[in-house]
């Protein structure tokens, strides 16, 4: 039980990504059937998914797109930081950018491009202009990071799936089985002619 | 083998367990990945930088956007091996090579199927660009929209034949939308390097778009760079799926 | 995050991971292995993952097992093990 | 300009890949120039870069300007090593390229030339930018790009033996790359970047030496890449796939693959986790024995073979065993002799297959027994070809003979004499075999054989003649085995400048 509470629980995520990456795994090596050595491949692959999800994942954490009141002081800091006075009236419904253009226009707005263009220039070393500190706080958000990554390997997943497929169809056209043992022992008969 | 293969498994397992009890608690906000100064930086600047609430799609698109670039390359890799390895891409159809199996009995072109197809498809197809358009605000963006349009093609050759979905989108264009794809990705990428900053750095592209200022350019190239990807994602999930299933003949179908 | 429902589609899922590859007809394994995507889609979106569960929602449950079924129907549905 | 170049040179290969698929599917004949325009580009850029590393030193490039903090973007990171395993990449795809001109595939079925070449340009995109990519993710991905290419290339030959092989390769390289993809995933958990560089810095900042995290990632990341390189007991997949696809595919899978995963796993080490991490006693009494292993398993099957590609893979194998050694030798000179011979192998293996493919094309020699007669048949060919064969074997002005002798002299120094005489034996089964080749080639088998007899050859002897082309880009890999070998003390100088900045390989510079 102890075993249990200190090793299992805290992480009962990771133990079950590893039991399904066994499974797939196991599959990947010792199935006869190429289609199923195929979906092994694929339930190896979502497992090292769930585990990348289960490392961003927070405890209390939310799906990590700002919406409501969050992105609506956000928008505001935001607009009262950079956009100056053109838009400070209405914060609330914040100027879609072509809105924005038109009514910079007005303004005398020589100094504040050069403002943004040189805010763009530098946007890495802006640790000093906290003015909107906390209004996100990072603990309510999940990582987000992770989610891109694995967006990635699912797009790598399906299209390793596919080329495998394709490869098993030829298979199949050329030795008539997707068994492994058949396959094997035909090429053992072919052995000594090439191609 | 299977015994070798147990072994195999049971090293790998017992190795990812050892490392498993060593991890921070899962869901603990304050692991070293989670409260980590990449992963905090991403939680909180991404809308003050780009503008973008949805973090993953700001993420995907801009600071790692070179990373999806690749992962479109990955996809339009993968369609042109499938064609490759089906011997696709003879742009006429091949014959006699081995007879396609006898199709199932009964009337193939069901008119229930056939009509729910043709109310549903519209829909679902709105939908996908929705997805790809949509992709700052809520969940999505141009790799899922793409995958749902390039479905919905994949729906219509099911319910009608192959040559239905060909119609639509015939051979030749799966490898051209692909590259298009790719090359709208890359355009914003070039037009940045010509005007001096690093690749897919849109922050300069606001001198040459309708945007006013760096963080307008780089909310807008996001959504240009989701539409790349959608493009390629639509044309090739739809020209794997049209050469798995005839093994690359483009002729019957499912 | 609720940890409840985390535990049950994890345990869901390691059922449906070992049915996929145990039964012996394909087209079922190819079905099987699109319910695993589904849970394994609801299981991201349960953790906060949408962008991820969306997609493997697209892809896994949907275009992955169309693939799979394609290519059993131009194969054998019969397997060994 | 030149600061974009380290992009430029992962980009070209790409844009030259999309033009061939868009000129490609209008006129098939555009493909040829298209390739040969963007892999010489793709040179010049990686000249460039190698110039301007060799004057300045590192080349850092962020993607999208996204530097501070590091590791929220991705960095392109070009040193003095990867330099030159770039300008390695870039060589032999150009010698490739020019040798694929008018190949049998393509004549016989004419529908694979666009996507051939497609994947082709593709494969070379993600090998050049796996090597200079600094985010241990990017990596994946990329090796990802290649792997499929890899995948799809091998499998669209007309063998029938080579899409089982194909298949196997799908498994092993998916096992592979997804074992790369956990270790970097372990490695995240721990430090949270994903940036080189950076997990660097977080291990040491925070002594994350004993983390047994980070011992699992070191682990999975190692297997991934010897997985990946077929290094000794996981190598089973690579003498099938790449001996039984088309020509034109095995002459650019057999010299950069394996070559860039042993770059990889350089990278990985030095670049990660840090030498002092890394060469610790255990582990390198294991790996350095693993790799007398492989090197002994691949000489002794190279030796068994009878068909001449199938011989040239298992000794890829051997030479696997030669730089994995030579890297956990933990000593400069076996570094020094590991980076050499990545450079020096590549070029050699290039030799040996483009002849071999050949030969094969116009005397349809597979196996051994089938060349006999072959230097009267085709003597430029066959020279180039012993050329290669006289460089595996280490004979002196080839570049052979100095990279064994970086790497002996590291054994030496690290007192590992089973790595020596096990690199000594190679060399005398190479020998048997290359000379076993010369005498059959050059002696010819007894009359009666009847091999050449069915293609309307063997009595006759005449002269075949290779094309001219793919001559032009034998000849240039072999003149390329002798400046290797020529110009050893400049690579090796280059190839210290840049183990310099990199903290500890043994004792630089000391005991030589």
């Amino acid at each position: 039980m102890g075993f249990l509470t200190q090793y299992v629980i805290p992480h009962f995520n990771f133990w079950i990504y590893v039991i399904l990456l066994m499974i797939g795994l196991y599959a990947m090596i010792t199935k006869n059937n190429l289609i199923k050595k195929l979906i092994g491949m694929s339930i190896f692959q979502t497992a090292i998914i769930l585990f990348y999800v289960s490392l961003g994942a927070k405890e209390g954490g939310r799906i990590p797109i700002l919406t409501g009141e969050v992105l609506y002081a956000e928008k505001k800091a935001q607009a009262v930081a950079y956009g100056g006075e053109a838009a400070k009236g209405d914060a609330a419904d914040l100027p879609p950018p072509m809105e924005k253009e038109s009514d910079s226009a007005d303004l005398d707005d020589g100094d504040l491009t050069d403002e943004l263009l040189s805010y763009g220039k530098n946007f890495g070393d802006d640790s000093d202009d906290d003015d909107d500190e906390g209004i996100i706080d990072p603990d309510a958000y999940a990582n987000p990071l992770p989610h891109v990554l694995m967006l990635t390997a699912i797009v790598v997943g399906v299209a390793t799936l596919g080329v495998g497929l394709a490869i098993v169809q030829m298979i199949y056209r050329e030795y008539g089985t997707i068994e492994e043992d058949e396959i094997l022992a035909k090429v053992k008969k072919g052995e000594g002619k090439y191609g | 083998m299977k015994i070798f293969g147990l072994l195999a498994v049971f090293v790998t397992g017992a190795l990812l367990i050892s490392a498993v009890v060593d991890f921070p608690d899962f869901g603990d906000p304050e692991s070293p990945a989670n409260a980590g100064e990449v992963a905090t930086h991403f939680v909180e600047k991404t809308y003050e930088e780009t503008h973008v609430p949805n973090m993953v799609t700001a993420v995907l698109a801009d600071y790692r956007g070179y990373d999806t670039m690749f992962e479109t390359v990955v996809i339009f890799t993968g369609g042109v091996a499938i064609i490759a390895i089906l011997q696709g891409l003879g742009l006429r159809r091949k014959k006699g090579m081995v007879p396609t199996p006898p199709r199932a009995e009964g009337d193939h072109h069901d008119i229930i199927i056939g009509t729910t197809c043709r109310i549903l498809i519209p829909v679902i197809q709105l939908f996908a660009l929705y997805v790809v358009a949509h992709g700052h605000y809520s969940p999505g963006g141009g790799f899922q929209g793409g995958v749902i349009l390039g479905a919905s093609f994949i729906l219509w050759a099911i319910a009608r034949d192959l040559d239905a979905g060909l119609a639509r989108m015939p051979e030749r264009r799966f490898l051209v939308l692909g590259v298009v794809g790719i090359l709208i990705y890359g355009v914003f990428g070039w037009v940045a390097q010509f005007l001096g900053a690093n690749f897919l750095d849109y922050s300069v592209l606001h001198e040459v778009m309708p945007a006013t200022d760096p963080i307008m350019a780089r909310y807008h190239s996001m959504l240009g760079v989701e539409v790349g990807v959608a493009f390629t994602v639509t044309a090739i999930m739809f020209a794997i799926y049209a050469h798995l299933s005839t093994r690359g003949e483009l002729e019957g179908g499912l | 995050m609720i940890w409840q429902f985390d535990l049950i589609l994890l345990v869901f899922l390691v059922v449906t991971a070992v049915i996929a590859l145990r039964v012996r007809d394909l087209l079922s394994a190819s079905m099987i292995f699109g319910i695993y995507s589904f849970l394994i889609c609801l299981l991201w979106a349960e953790m906060g993952a949408v962008d991820v569960a969306f997609t493997e929602a697209a892809v896994g449950a949907g275009v992955s097992a169309v693939f799979l079924i394609a290519t059993v129907f131009n194969t054998s549905r019969r397997s060994s093990d | 300009m030149v600061e974009q170049l380290p992009a430029i040179v992962v980009l070209t290969p790409m844009v030259a890949a999309l033009l061939v698929t868009l000129l490609g599917l209008r006129r098939r004949a555009w493909c040829f120039p298209v390739v040969i325009v963007g892999l010489g580009a793709t040179l010049a850029a990686a000249t460039g870069l190698l110039v301007r590393v060799y004057r300045d030193g590192p080349v850092d490039y962020f993607m999208g300007g996204w530097e501070v903090p590091l590791g929220i973007g991705i960095q392109l990171r070009v040193d003095g090593l990867n330099a030159l395993v770039l300008m390695t990449v870039a060589v032999v795809a150009l010698i490739v390229g020019v040798y694929s001109f008018r190949r049998e595939e393509d004549v016989k079925v004419p529908a694979k030339t666009v996507p051939f070449y497609t994947l082709f340009l593709l494969l070379v995109t993600g090998l050049c930018g796996i090597t200079i990519t600094a985010d241990a993710f990017n990596l994946f991905v990329l090796l990802e790009v290649t792997s499929l290419t890899g995948y799809g290339l091998v499998a669209m030959g007309s063998s029938k033996r080579g899409k089982v092989a194909a298949f196997n390769y799908v498994i092993m390289g998916t096992i592979g790359a997804s074992f790369i993809l956990l270790g970097t995933g372990y490695l995240y958990i721990q430090t949270g970047t994903l940036n080189m560089e950076g997990i660097r810095e977080v291990i040491e900042a925070q002594d994350l030496f004993g983390s047994t995290t980070i011992v699992v990632a070191f682990i999975l990341m190692m297997v991934g890449v010897f997985i990946k390189m077929a290094f000794f007991p996981l190598y089973g997949w690579l003498p099938n796939a790449y001996s039984y696809c088309p020509s034109t595919t095995s002459c650019i899978l057999a010299p950069l693959m394996t070559k860039v995963s042993i770059y990889i796993m350089i990278r990985f080490m030095l670049g990660i986790f840090g030498a002092e991490y890394v060469f610790q006693a255990h582990a390198t009494a294991i790996v350095v024995w693993l790799a007398v292993l492989a090197v002994l398993a691949g000489s002794l099957l190279a030796l068994a073979q009878v068909e001449i590609k199938k011989m040239l893979c298992y000794l890829i194998v051997a030479e696997v065993g030669y730089m994995v050694g030579g890297a956990w030798l933990a000593n400069h000179w076996g570094m020094v002799g590991a980076l050499y011979h990545i450079v020096s192998d590549a070029i050699m293996t290039l030799c040996l297959f483009l002849g071999a493919s050949i030969l094969w094309s116009r005397l349809k020699a597979r196996r051994i027994d089938d060349l006999s007669g072959a230097f009267r048949k085709m003597p430029w060919t066959m020279s180039a070809f012993v050329l290669g064969g006289l460089a595996m074997i280490g004979v002196p002005p080839t570049s052979g003979f100095f990279s064994k002798w970086y790497l002996i002299r590291g054994g030496m120094e690290a007192g590992r004499w089973e790595y020596v005489v096990v690199l000594l034996v190679s060399s005398l089964v190479n020998a048997i075999l290359f000379f076993r080749i010369i005498e059959i080639a050059y002696f010819g088998k007894e009359p009666a054989e009847s091999h050449g007899g069915a293609h309307g050859e063997g009595d006759v002897e005449e002269r075949v003649a290779a094309p001219r082309v793919r001559l032009v880009a034998l000849w240039a890999a072999a003149i390329l085995v002798v400046l290797v070998g020529v110009f050893n003390g400049e690579l090796v100088s280059f190839i210290e400048k840049g183990l310099e900045g990199i903290p500890i390989i043994g004792n630089v510079g000391g005991g030589n």
